[in-house]
């Protein structure tokens, strides 16, 4: 591969990756050394660095990251303040409650309860540090499987799940929710 | 955009669980569309026998019979049988001008849903070239900075554990009630309950009329069949005279009623 | 504000951002006017792809992101394994279609046309986060009506429903009409 083909891998990748990407990885993915990747990523972030573009890329966290630059802070303070994630939409608290009521439960089950795509809802309220992996769908398809944090339970005020109230005795119980899911086909992922 | 040929195959194996001559149709319009696109077979000639016996072969494999499959392969034989009628159907000279019309009204309502059918076909595969195209990039999801994560509002300020309970219940309420289901009927445009309005609103001013003139500018003959059973109820109701000279004489209507009739519940006639 | 200034600003927010951005919402983060941040970002975006790097800035879905090369893909997939989502089916795609081109439509209109019921099909759409419901009928019945979502738009790589190709492109030439034609006996041959 030309260096100048690594390059441009090397931002795709990166320019996907939600956390840093350790170059170790980095090799196995474009089949170069690590010494040469480590090389070819301190280049591009001397490289971005120098156009003074709004973003780094930095070395951080035992990986490569782009972030934005430190001195537009300002500037994206307020998009954080204002933007897409300073509000809880109405289908992520439905969302946080499925999770918080049926864990451990898969991204697809989520998705078949609230008859929509939960995808960005879940990774949002897995990034805000609500929900969290906590294990594996020990049925074919390995589903990762997610429940609460700590932090929710902080943040509204509980003790523990067994504080949270309860679901009136009318209401579909475990059983017709799952009777409901079976006939959704949700089991398989 | 620049399209490749398209990378999907145009086949795939639906969840209808048997196969009729090696291929599964979804849906009448499928293979009426594949028969007469890409077999090029001449409706005259498909032998219903020999579809219904892989059926059957099919269903004694299985040894279970699927009712929406089931169902699915009543609907294209149902349709199949009707057009082989058609064609069986004397030649044009036996056929009155009428029936002749009708069943040209039908060849083209067929017609326009096979034209359709393949249009949001063909629609579908350019819509599964672009996100092809579309796939080949990933977006940037990346989200917040750990330490911009600090700063950002607390979303579950205000939020009570009642909230979230409340959320759950909207969460996993049924969403729609079991039902019997009638899609795959073709719907009924007009009800006869609209049609009787609409004649006790017309018929007073236009005095004495045919039921041809009625009728004249009907698209189906469903909508003509509908027109009549209007007639009858508004007869049933005394509000109109029915006059009919002689057999297949030309039928005249007359609204008796006054000007404006309290109309008594209609009733429904089911598709 | 300097427009490299502002530049350097829309990057360093598109690069926290999870969903494209509405330039509205950019517009008043950095006080410009909506047309200037809809300058600027076209600008940014034919910067970037003329500099062949491994990303561009895209409009999709209403909004601005960056997102990996499309000639990178063969990297990027090796390193991107999940969310890959599993092909579409031609009935789905049809469906798909229908609801994109007639929307808002309901589920019995969707059977109309495709001559079967359209339930199933219909359901997977939904929970791949492609349709949701839209609205009632107003008529009796009050059916549920459907249309596409912003995901759709993102999947299709399209800024807005003006952006689908016309369906005028698929209908039919004369000789696939004269084929139906014969094959349903209206024409003699």
């Amino acid at each position: 591969m030309s260096s100048s083909e690594a390059r441009r891998a090397l931002e795709a990748i990166l320019m996907v990756a939600e956390e840093p990407v350790d170059p170790q990885l980095l090799a196995e993915l474009l089949e170069l050394s690590p010494a040469r990747v480590e090389e070819l990523c301190a280049d591009l972030a001397a490289t971005w660095e120098a156009d003074d573009r709004g973003f780094l890329l930095v070395r951080v966290a035992g990986g490569y990251r782009f972030q934005s630059h430190p001195d537009l802070a300002p500037y994206v303070e307020r998009f954080v303040l204002h933007g897409q994630s300073a509000r809880l939409s109405a289908a992520a608290l439905e969302t946080l409650a499925i999770v918080a009521y049926k864990q451990p439960v898969s991204r697809a089950q989520v998705a078949a309860i609230r008859g929509v795509n939960a995808d960005a809802v879940m990774r949002t309220l897995q990034q805000r540090g609500y929900i969290e992996g906590v294990g594996r769908d020990p049925g074919p398809g390995q589903a990762l499987l997610y429940g609460t944090t700590r932090l929710f339970l902080e943040k509204l005020g509980l003790d523990s799940l067994a504080d949270l109230p309860p679901l009136a005795d009318f209401v579909p119980g475990p059983e017709a929710v799952e009777a409901f899911e079976r006939g959704l086909g949700v089991r398989e992922e | 955009m620049v399209c490749a040929r398209r990378a999907t195959p145009r086949r795939y194996c639906p969840r209808v669980p048997y196969e009729v001559q090696t291929t599964v149709y979804e849906g009448p319009f499928d293979l009426l569309l594949h028969l007469i696109t890409r077999e090029e077979v001449d409706l005259w000639e498909i032998s219903l026998s020999g579809i219904v016996d892989a059926y059957l072969a099919e269903v004694e494999r299985m040894g279970v019979v699927d009712l929406d499959a089931a169902t699915e392969f009543l609907v294209i034989a149902a349709t199949l049988v009707e057009l082989k009628c058609r064609r069986l159907l004397p030649g044009p000279a036996d056929v009155d001008v009428d029936e002749e019309l009708a069943l040209f009204e039908e060849r083209d309502l067929l017609l326009a849903r096979l034209l359709e059918c393949k249009t949001f076909r063909d629609a579908g595969e350019a819509l599964a070239r672009l996100a092809g195209a579309a796939g080949l990039s990933h977006p940037r999801t990346a989200g917040l900075e750990p330490h911009l994560l600090e700063l950002a509002p607390d979303l579950l300020a205000g939020v009570s554990p009642a909230d979230l309970r409340a959320a759950y219940l909207r969460a996993t309420q049924p969403k729609r009630p079991p039902r019997v289901d009638i899609d795959h009927v073709a719907p009924i445009r007009v009800s006869v309950r609209d049609v009787v309005d609409e004649l006790a609103v017309s018929l007073p001013a236009q005095g004495r009329v045919t039921f041809r003139r009625l009728t004249s500018g009907l698209a189906t003959r469903l909508d003509v069949i509908v027109r009549f059973l209007a007639l009858l109820e508004l007869y049933k109701q005394g509000l109109v005279e029915l006059d009919q000279p002689s057999t297949f004489g030309e039928l005249t209507v007359a609204w008796t009623g006054p000007a404006t009739a309290e109309l008594a519940t209609v009733d429904v006639y089911e598709g």
